[in-house]
């Protein structure tokens, strides 16, 4: 493995904001009084509900299990009664069901499982036991199941863990305090990662922007060989395959996961999250996220418990100063625009984000003009801008052939367009039509 | 004239002409192929819209499949009555014409009568659905971008301030629009219905009056005034009508409906609704 | 108001003026009409040293073709009930360089023949800017030359011409490409005081816009290098072979709108291939086009002819140079069926 | 459909060069003026009525399977015999400028086009009500072209000036370029004129391709 | 160069670049306009053409060579059988064109899938005929021979095959413009057909 | 639904009889078409010869001699007479190689020294020089070698009367009077007598090659042709 990260093809350099929150050390949100834990909040099958209307329960205390294999459990935030199983705003903009607490204020324990002090000692399959009943999913994004990765299916095998420590979207600086302030988790999360897959090593990547975290990294992790592998600034350098490809020179064939390239990847905060939940025997009751924006007033770092509503997160970093085009949950590129504050924080919230009007470009798609631009920064190398027509005169067939599911939907290719076309909503838009044509044909 | 000059043409040419002719038989006999001129016939009396209604892959299709006697001429819904008669006719066979049936859009919140955010992006229904579910206050209403009005050849679909509005005389039931709409709010209903139920949520009728005017809130009256569950069926929190039996116009002025959201298919075409604010 | 009392502590967004889009929420602030109104800029030396030698005439050519360009496209977006679109400059754009690719003592109603083949026929018959397979600009010129030869192909000799030949002889001047190979001062072609079209004549003034244009990055370096580059070997060969027939290629490359060709016109985006590759081939194809009709043709000039069936070539290019995506694996053989 | 509408339809609802697409070589290469369309036109009229006419006749005694052959064989007689006639009786220069096109009229697509999807299924009078019209829809689209050719590039129709004013000619409209654009317009103008009708009776209206529909001589191997 | 290199010139790049069947010659509008919505189809009937139109311009030459031109004396008058041309060549090329589909047919499956529905079509292409007449009709050296017919006829099919490939693949990348409903199919076809034609005219004076 | 059998001898027979039928047909017309064909062939040469050759009372279309000229094309030379005495020539040249799109084929009339003649016509002094087919640019190549009359409108109403004769052609007419030299003649393209015309150059050159081909070739062969007809 050479020191010297390779470089991916395309790429943007926004400018990245990341001054607004990155000195702000990461704050413990009050408790508040009460919580909305959406039910659905990983990849894969959406668990099964254990508590009624009116239960009493106790912080960590399991509020519904995992539905299948690619599913995780659900704990309380905190200790309360249920006060309601109900709808509530989802992320995507539909309502989900979502079981509401009323905290009692005791925040009583009520740990469905004990720390494992000798983890070194401990077979693999135990620790990847913990990892899934603690209800661990990526924390880098799509919020996948962490135990599903850990269990590679006989004949793959795995020579490589990778931490994704790039955090490449501009505003968000969650991870880099977390492996500013945690450097010691994040590495011990790696080796335990390491060890449940019978690993001897690991590698984290973080890009060149953060030195004062690659210093400290650096620093702890000769304790367990982890490597500290800076990265150039270059979104999506965070992405997997073009973090994978950086670390290790390796292209993951399209339509194929890491593991075929024998590799995993976990986010850095995901690790902090299996080193609590296997030394400390926390489950993933909390996260950190960032809040910040130019109309935040207060702009920070929180580790915020999940079902926390975003309204009570935004009033935390001190409300508003001017009305916000947008708010996101996530980074600016890749984050998802909310229609209401009554969403809640989530496993996978990294982000919330308000963006002012004079940020936004609104939607005025005109015609493309065959620039070129998108498809020299598209790190996936596909042909946005023929896609993107293709699209627009619902040839999916097309877009089809012209591989739109390689594309990973970092956005590069819109914020370089000069005509502001809706580049990413085509692709998505296509894979969803292509998906529901695959499925009609299989039925 | 010089005869002789004639017949040397007339003689080299006849040749030549009797060559090929033999020359064609043998190769039509080698590669007979059957086939069959009814269905050139079927299709040139069908009225080549080509739009797929007949659940066949165009106008061709479905003559082959008329005259292989699998689909029955009246499955065509773009075809008049005596389009169809003169097919059967033509065939001998029966004409098989169902009860002509009409696209209904299932709901009424228009722009002004629903919550909406401000949606940016693709005026497309199938593909705002996948930014915000399309960024309107009800999850089960119309969108309003139009997918369907697109997908009707027919131009029976007219989109009003956010809101997809079918004209029933000039749909043809093809059902093109039925499955163009990502929230699943048209279906098919018997053009002699002419009361529907415009709201498709199955929301508690609270939560629909926050987001929408024109919901159904499932306050019976209308179930009452047609006289208990024999035209107005009860599903949860909506109510629909009862399509094997269905209310006279008069129902809607009869039971009054609080919200609109019953209305008479030819008024609500010519916008004579507005939403009740409460 | 009173601000202070209603406000409360802590201010939330208000949800209902939240707007909801895709991703991403972030753009690079880069638009069509900065492109646009930049390649205007580049191409204003060269208008006005065209302006300079030609005079007042080269004003009125230059303006109706700008004027008539942008009422055409105004004219059909009104009665097709479209967006107005002439803010976007591309209209502009065509407009100047349909001027720049005329004589300067062009009538008027030339001008506005040319505008609407370029501006209706060639641009909003197809859709309008982006959507037209063919340079809108070329196609006029093509369209009058092929029109009105007998027009496109008298020159108005400069007024430094006039004064130092005297009005008769500077009247049956000929272009550089039209005198015998060795008479041709290379001097007078980098400045501009040579017949020709009003904005091909000064190579000074083309290169400085070329270099704007590549400094900005709004175009392919490629296009040109290997435009002018493929030129320069083939005129080159053939120079070498017979210099009493043949120009030298540093004529060639000075004269006849290869480099207005070249840097303005085969570089147009819309109508040239979108990858590097691409940009490669159609380069060389122009070049070499361009050579055979100089040389062989009956034309005597071929940059246009060249760029406009390159143009046509553009779709196949792009198919042949689709660049292979990021991981892609060849499907494997025998599974296709 | 009565005789009378047989015969109008060929000149307008289903003329056959802007709306059923056929013959497409003649009308481009021949209509570069006024005189020139007449001239091609009359000659295809001619040869359409006379093998529509003869053809109805035989319809009922050709073999299914030589009926292609037969028909061309009658055809190329027909056009063979005008070629003849023109070259006796026509002037010089018009024979010269239609040249090449007399003979190609055995493969104008309209000939055998009528002759397979009508001749051959109607009687002689309907047939000769067809042949007819469609020839004279096909001489008028013709003369209108061609006219419109030869204004745009020099202000003259049928070699007269209209515009003694008009002095410098403009050759693109009288060019190959120019046939192919201005035949591009007319179609359009069509389109045009049937969208507005289609919307005015509530009709989806697709515009007219070159496909299987208008054309179907490619039966004959059936 | 000798008269017989210069008239192969003129044959070859005549025929493909200046003196385009397609775009100057107005031949083969039908299959041009028809075939052409996609660049695949397009390739086949290509193919095709070039086949067809070869082999038709050789037999068709020897028809003419051989039979049609030769003169015979009757009753003191010198006669020939030129009149019958026109039917003599369609009717040859419409057998001809069947006959390769049935030999096409029993020899190359694969070849008769890719290029066997075409052949139909092109009984009915006027440029198969126009170029044979026109064979017929040439005066030059070369190609008043069998094999220089024969060259014509090929360079004409691969000056067809050219436009048509050209041109369908401008029409893909139509397929997805705004162009005005008016100008929908057809009409901004012929349109872009004419500008083809403006970029073909660059080539003129070449031979 | 071929229920019909094939019948393969009636298929040819059919076939065959109309082939045949259709041939005879052809014969037919042919025999009633060829000679008015021939005949509007020569006609159209002596037509043209008749307007460029001055009276005559022999047959020039039968007192002919044929030589090849320098540049390899057949000049036919049609000899006139009158009272027995040579008046003048009419030299034909047909499809030369080089116009802009095709060959031109002309005919000049000559004095019996081989300069290109003059005829007066309505008035004007125009040459003897008739271009029979080319296929030039209309409107540009055609300028060069067309006489004809550009009717307008107004005498369509006007009621102007049909001139008879030659009509006027600049650029042909600068041959009236020209005799072939050593030197090629020029092209010239300014001023008031002109036989180039800009933007058609190479059909002004075409033109003026063959006019030059002819006068040369009869200049050259002034001897035999003053014997007559071999
Ligand atoms: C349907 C599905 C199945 C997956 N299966 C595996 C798996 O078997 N092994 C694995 O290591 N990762 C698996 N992944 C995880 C992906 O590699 C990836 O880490 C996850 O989708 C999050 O990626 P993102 O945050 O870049 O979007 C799977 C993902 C999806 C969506
Ligand atoms: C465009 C793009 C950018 C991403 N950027 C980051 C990033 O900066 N940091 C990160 O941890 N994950 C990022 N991800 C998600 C990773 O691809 C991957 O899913 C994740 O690191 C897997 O770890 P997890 O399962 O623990 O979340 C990004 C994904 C995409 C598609
Ligand atoms: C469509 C078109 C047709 C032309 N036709 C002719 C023609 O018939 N005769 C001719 O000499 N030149 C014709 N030309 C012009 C020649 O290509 C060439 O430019 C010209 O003869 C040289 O012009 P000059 O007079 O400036 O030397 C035509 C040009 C075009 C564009
Ligand atoms: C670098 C560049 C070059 C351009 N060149 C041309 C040109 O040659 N002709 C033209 O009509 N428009 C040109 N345009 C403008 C614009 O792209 C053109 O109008 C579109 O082709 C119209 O759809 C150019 C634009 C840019 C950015
Ligand atoms: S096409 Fe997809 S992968 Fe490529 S830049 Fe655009 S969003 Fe990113
Ligand atoms: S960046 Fe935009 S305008 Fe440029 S090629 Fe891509 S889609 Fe087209
Ligand atoms: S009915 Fe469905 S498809 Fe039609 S506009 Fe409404 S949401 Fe869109
Ligand atoms: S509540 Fe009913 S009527 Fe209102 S928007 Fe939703 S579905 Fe439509
Ligand atoms: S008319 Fe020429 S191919 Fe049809």
């Amino acid at each position: 493995m050479s020191d010297k990260p390779r470089k991916f093809k395309g790429g943007v350099h926004p400018s990245d904001s990341k001054a607004l929150s990155a000195s702000c050390a990461i704050q413990d949100a009050p408790l508040l009084d009460k919580y909305v834990v959406i039910m659905h909040q990983n990849i894969g099958a959406p668990p099964q509900l254990l508590v009624k209307k009116g239960d009493v329960v106790k912080k960590g205390q399991l509020l519904a299990k995992a539905g299948g294999f690619v599913s995780v459990p659900l704990h309380a935030p905190t200790s309360g009664t249920v006060s309601a199983i109900d709808k509530c705003p989802g992320p995507t903009g539909i309502s989900v069901p979502a079981i509401h607490i009323d905290a009692d204020g005791e925040d009583e324990w009520g740990s469905p499982f004990e720390p494992i002090a000798n983890w070194q000692n401990c077979p693999a399959g135990e620790l990847r036991q913990r990892v899934w009943d603690a209800g661990i999913v990526g924390m880098g994004g799509a919020g996948f199941p962490a135990h599903v990765k850990l269990s590679p299916p006989e004949g793959k095998e795995i020579d490589t863990l990778i931490l994704n420590g790039a955090e490449c979207e501009p505003y968000l600086t969650a991870d880099h305090r977390l492996m500013l302030e945690q450097a010691e988790d994040v590495v011990l999360g790696a080796a335990i990662l390491a060890r449940i897959l019978g690993l001897e090593s690991a590698v984290i990547g973080i890009e060149e922007n953060k030195p004062d975290a690659i210093a400290k990294l650096e620093e702890v992790a000769g304790k367990y060989h982890v490597r500290v592998q800076p990265l150039p600034v270059n979104y999506p350098q965070g992405a997997e395959k073009q973090l994978i490809y950086a670390i290790t020179g390796r292209e993951v064939p399209v339509g194929k996961l890491p593991m075929d390239v024998k590799c995993v990847v976990q986010n850095v905060a995901s690790a902090v999250a299996v080193a609590d939940a296997v030394v400390k025997g926390i489950p993933s009751i909390e996260r950190v996220t960032t809040v910040t924006g130019r109309p935040v007033k207060t702009p920070g770092n929180w580790r915020f418990r999940i079902g926390t509503p975003i309204a009570k997160a935004l009033e935390l970093a001190g409300g508003i100063t001017e009305q916000p085009a947008k708010l996101l949950l996530g980074g600016p590129m890749m984050g998802i625009a909310q229609s209401s504050l009554g969403v809640t924080v989530m496993k996978n919230t990294s982000g919330i984000l308000l963006i002012s009007s004079d940020e936004v470009s609104l939607y005025s798609s005109e015609p493309c003009i065959r620039c070129g631009r998108c498809v020299e920064v598209c790190p996936m190398s596909i042909l946005p801008a023929t896609i993107s027509q293709a699209v627009e005169n619902k040839r999916f067939d097309w877009a089809q052939e012209l591989n739109v599911q390689a594309c990973i939907e970092c956005g590069s290719c819109s914020y370089v367009c000069p005509s502001h076309r809706p580049l990413n909503q085509h692709f998505k838009w296509a894979k969803v039509e292509i998906a529901s044509k695959l499925r009609r044909r299989n039925d | 004239m010089e005869l002789k000059f004639i017949i040397i043409s007339i003689i080299s040419t006849g040749i030549i002409g009797v060559l090929l002719g033999v020359i064609i038989g043998v190769v039509a006999k080698a590669f007979a192929v059957e086939i069959d001129e009814r269905i050139e016939k079927v299709e040139e009396l069908l009225p080549g819209a080509n739009c797929g209604g007949c659940g066949f892959a165009g106008c061709s299709a479905f003559a082959k499949a008329v005259v292989a006697e699998e689909a029955a001429p009246g499955q065509c819904p773009v075809c008049s009555g005596d389009d169809v008669a003169n097919i059967a006719s033509y065939l001998g066979i029966e004409a098989g014409q169902g009860e002509k049936m009409v696209a209904l859009v299932r709901c009424s919140g228009d722009i002004s009568n629903t919550v909406r955010s401000l949606y940016n992006g693709i005026r497309d229904c199938r593909s705002a659905v996948v930014v915000a579910g399309g960024a309107k206050g009800c999850d089960y209403g119309c969108l309003g971008f139009g997918s369907c009005a697109n997908a009707c050849p027919f131009g029976a679909i007219e989109m009003r301030d956010g809101l997809a509005v079918v004209h029933p005389e000039l749909c043809v039931g093809c059902e093109n629009c039925v499955a163009t709409c990502p929230k699943n709010l048209i279906v098919m209903v018997p053009a002699a219905a002419e009361v529907h139920v415009y709201c498709n949520s199955p929301e508690k009728g609270a939560a629909k009056r926050q987001v929408c005017k024109t919901a159904c809130i499932a306050c019976r009256k209308c179930v009452k005034a047609s006289g208990e569950e024999e035209h107005m069926l009860v599903d949860g929190f909506l109510v629909k009508t009862n399509y094997e039996n269905p209310p006279s116009a008069d129902l809607v002025e009869a039971s009054a409906c609080p919200t609109t959201a019953l209305r008479v298919a030819g008024k609500h075409a010519a916008n004579e609704y507005q939403g009740v604010s409460k | 108001m009173s601000e202070q009392e209603s406000t409360p502590s802590i201010r939330l967004p208000d949800p209902a003026r939240l707007v909801v889009s895709n991703s991403p929420h972030m753009r690079s602030g880069e638009n069509i009409s900065r492109i646009m109104f930049t390649v205007v800029a580049a191409m204003l030396p060269a208008c006005a040293v065209g302006i300079w030698f030609f005079g007042l005439a080269a004003v009125w050519v230059l303006l109706a073709c700008t004027v008539s360009c942008v009422v055409f496209e105004e004219g059909w977006n009104k009665l097709n009930k479209r967006p107005s679109t002439w803010k976007d400059g591309s209209a502009i754009i065509t407009g100047i360089l349909l001027g720049m690719n005329l004589n300067a003592g062009t009538p008027w109603w030339v001008c506005v023949i040319g505008a609407f083949l370029a501006i209706i026929l060639a641009k909003q018959l197809f859709g309008g800017l982006g959507y037209n397979p063919f340079n809108p600009a070329l196609v006029a010129r093509v369209g009058l030359l092929i029109g009105l030869p007998e027009l496109m192909t008298t020159w108005n000799p400069t007024h430094a011409m006039v004064s130092t030949l005297g009005a008769a002889d500077a009247v049956s001047a000929a272009t550089p490409l039209a005198m015998a190979p060795g008479k041709v001062e290379v001097l007078q072609m980098l400045i501009g005081n040579t017949k020709g079209c009003l904005g091909e004549t000064s190579a000074i003034a083309l290169l400085i816009g070329g270099a704007v244009l590549l400094i900005f990055k709004l175009i392919k370096w490629q296009v040109p290098v290997a435009f002018i580059g493929s030129v320069a070997v083939i005129t080159g060969i053939m120079h070498a072979i017979d210099p009493t027939t043949y120009h030298s290629p540093v004529v060639h490359i000075l004269s006849g709108g290869l480099l207005l060709g070249a840097f303005f016109m085969a570089t147009d985006m819309v109508t040239s291939p979108m990858t590097r590759k691409g940009a490669i081939i159609f380069g060389l194809g122009c070049g070499i086009m361009t050579s055979v009709i100089r040389l062989w043709g009956s034309y005597p000039e071929g940059v246009s002819f060249s760029i406009l069936f390159m143009n046509a070539l553009t779709p196949l290019i792009d198919r042949m140079t689709v660049q292979k995506p990021f991981g892609y694996v060849a499907p494997e053989k025998g599974k296709v069926a | 459909m009565s005789l009378a509408k047989e015969f109008s339809k060929g000149i307008w609802k289903e003329n056959p060069v802007l709306v059923l697409l056929l013959g497409m070589c003649p009308t481009l290469g021949v209509t570069s003026s006024a005189t020139n369309g007449l001239g091609m036109g009359v000659a295809t009229l001619f040869v359409l009525m006379c093998s529509n006419m003869v053809i109805s006749l035989m319809r009922n005694i050709v073999p299914k399977k030589i009926r292609i052959p037969v028909y061309i064989v009658v055809i190329a007689t027909f056009v063979t015999i005008v070629d003849m006639l023109m070259q006796a009786y026509a002037p010089a220069t018009l024979y010269n400028a239609l040249g090449l096109f007399i003979p190609l009229i055995v493969v104008n697509c309209i000939v055998l086009g009528r002759a397979e999807a009508f001749a051959s299924k109607n009687g002689i009078v309907k047939s000769l009500a067809d042949g007819l019209g469609m020839g004279l829809g096909f001489t008028l689209a013709l003369v209108a072209l061609g006219g419109t050719r030869e204004f745009l590039a020099g202000g003259t129709l049928f070699q007269i000036k209209m515009i003694p004013a008009w002095t410098t000619d403009f050759m693109l409209p009288t060019s190959a370029a120019g046939a192919f654009i201005i035949l591009g317009l007319f179609l359009a103008a069509k389109n045009a004129q049937a969208i507005r009708k289609a919307k005015r009776e509530g009709k989806a209206y697709t515009p007219p391709g070159l496909d299987c529909r208008s054309c179907n001589i490619c039966d004959m191997d059936k | 160069m000798s008269e017989l290199t210069s008239e192969f010139l003129v044959i070859t790049i005549g025929a493909i670049l200046v003196n385009n069947f397609v775009l100057s010659k107005f031949l083969g509008i039908c299959p041009f306009l028809g075939v052409s919505k996609k660049l695949d189809t397009a390739l086949g009937m290509s193919g095709a053409v070039i086949f067809v139109m070869t082999l038709a311009s050789l037999v068709s030459s020897l028809i003419n060579q051989f039979l049609l031109t030769r003169d015979f004396v009757i009753g003191g008058r010198t006669m020939n059988l030129q009149f019958l041309q026109t039917l003599v060549f369609i009717v040859v090329i419409a057998s001809l064109v069947q006959l390769v589909e049935i030999i096409l047919q029993k020899v190359s499956a694969k070849l008769y899938e890719s290029l066997g529905i075409f052949l139909p079509l092109i009984t009915t292409n006027c440029a198969v005929l126009g170029c044979v007449v026109l064979n017929a009709k040439a005066t030059g050296p070369l190609q008043s021979t069998w094999y220089g017919a024969t060259i014509y006829g090929f360079c004409s099919a691969v000056g067809f095959a050219l436009a048509l490939v050209l041109f369908s693949s401008l029409r893909e990348k139509l397929d997805l413009a705004q162009v005005p409903k008016a100008f929908e199919g057809t009409a901004i076809s012929l349109v872009t057909a004419g500008i083809l034609a403006m970029a073909f005219l660059g080539f003129s004076g070449l031979v | 639904m071929s229920a019909q059998k094939i019948n393969i001898p009636m298929l040819g027979v059919f076939l065959g009889v109309v082939a045949a039928a259709a041939a005879g047909l052809l014969a037919g017309v042919q025999g009633l078409t060829a000679e008015r064909i021939e005949a509007n062939k020569k006609a159209a040469i002596s037509l043209a010869m008749n307007q460029v050759l001055p009276a005559y009372d022999n047959e020039p279309m039968t007192e002919t001699n044929t030589f090849a000229c320098a540049r390899g094309w057949k000049v036919t030379f049609y000899t006139a007479r009158k009272d027995g005495q040579i008046v003048g020539y009419a030299g034909k040249v047909d499809n030369t190689d080089d116009g802009f799109s095709g060959t031109v084929s002309l005919i000049v009339g000559l004095d019996a020294d081989g300069s290109v003649a003059s005829i007066a016509s309505n008035g004007m002094t125009n040459s003897a020089v008739i271009v029979t087919a080319q296929t030039e640019t209309p409107g540009l190549g055609t300028a060069i070698a067309e006489r004809k009359l550009q009717k307008t409108i107004t005498d369509l109403f006007g009621g102007s009367e049909e001139i008879p004769g030659l009509v006027g052609n600049k650029y042909l007419d600068w041959y009236a009077g020209k005799k072939a030299g050593e030197e090629r003649w020029a092209i010239v393209k300014d001023g008031e007598k002109v036989n180039g015309k800009t933007g058609a150059t190479i059909t002004s050159t075409a033109v003026c090659e063959a006019v030059y081909a002819v006068s040369k070739t009869a200049v050259e062969h002034l001897d035999e042709l003053s014997k007559g007809a071999e």
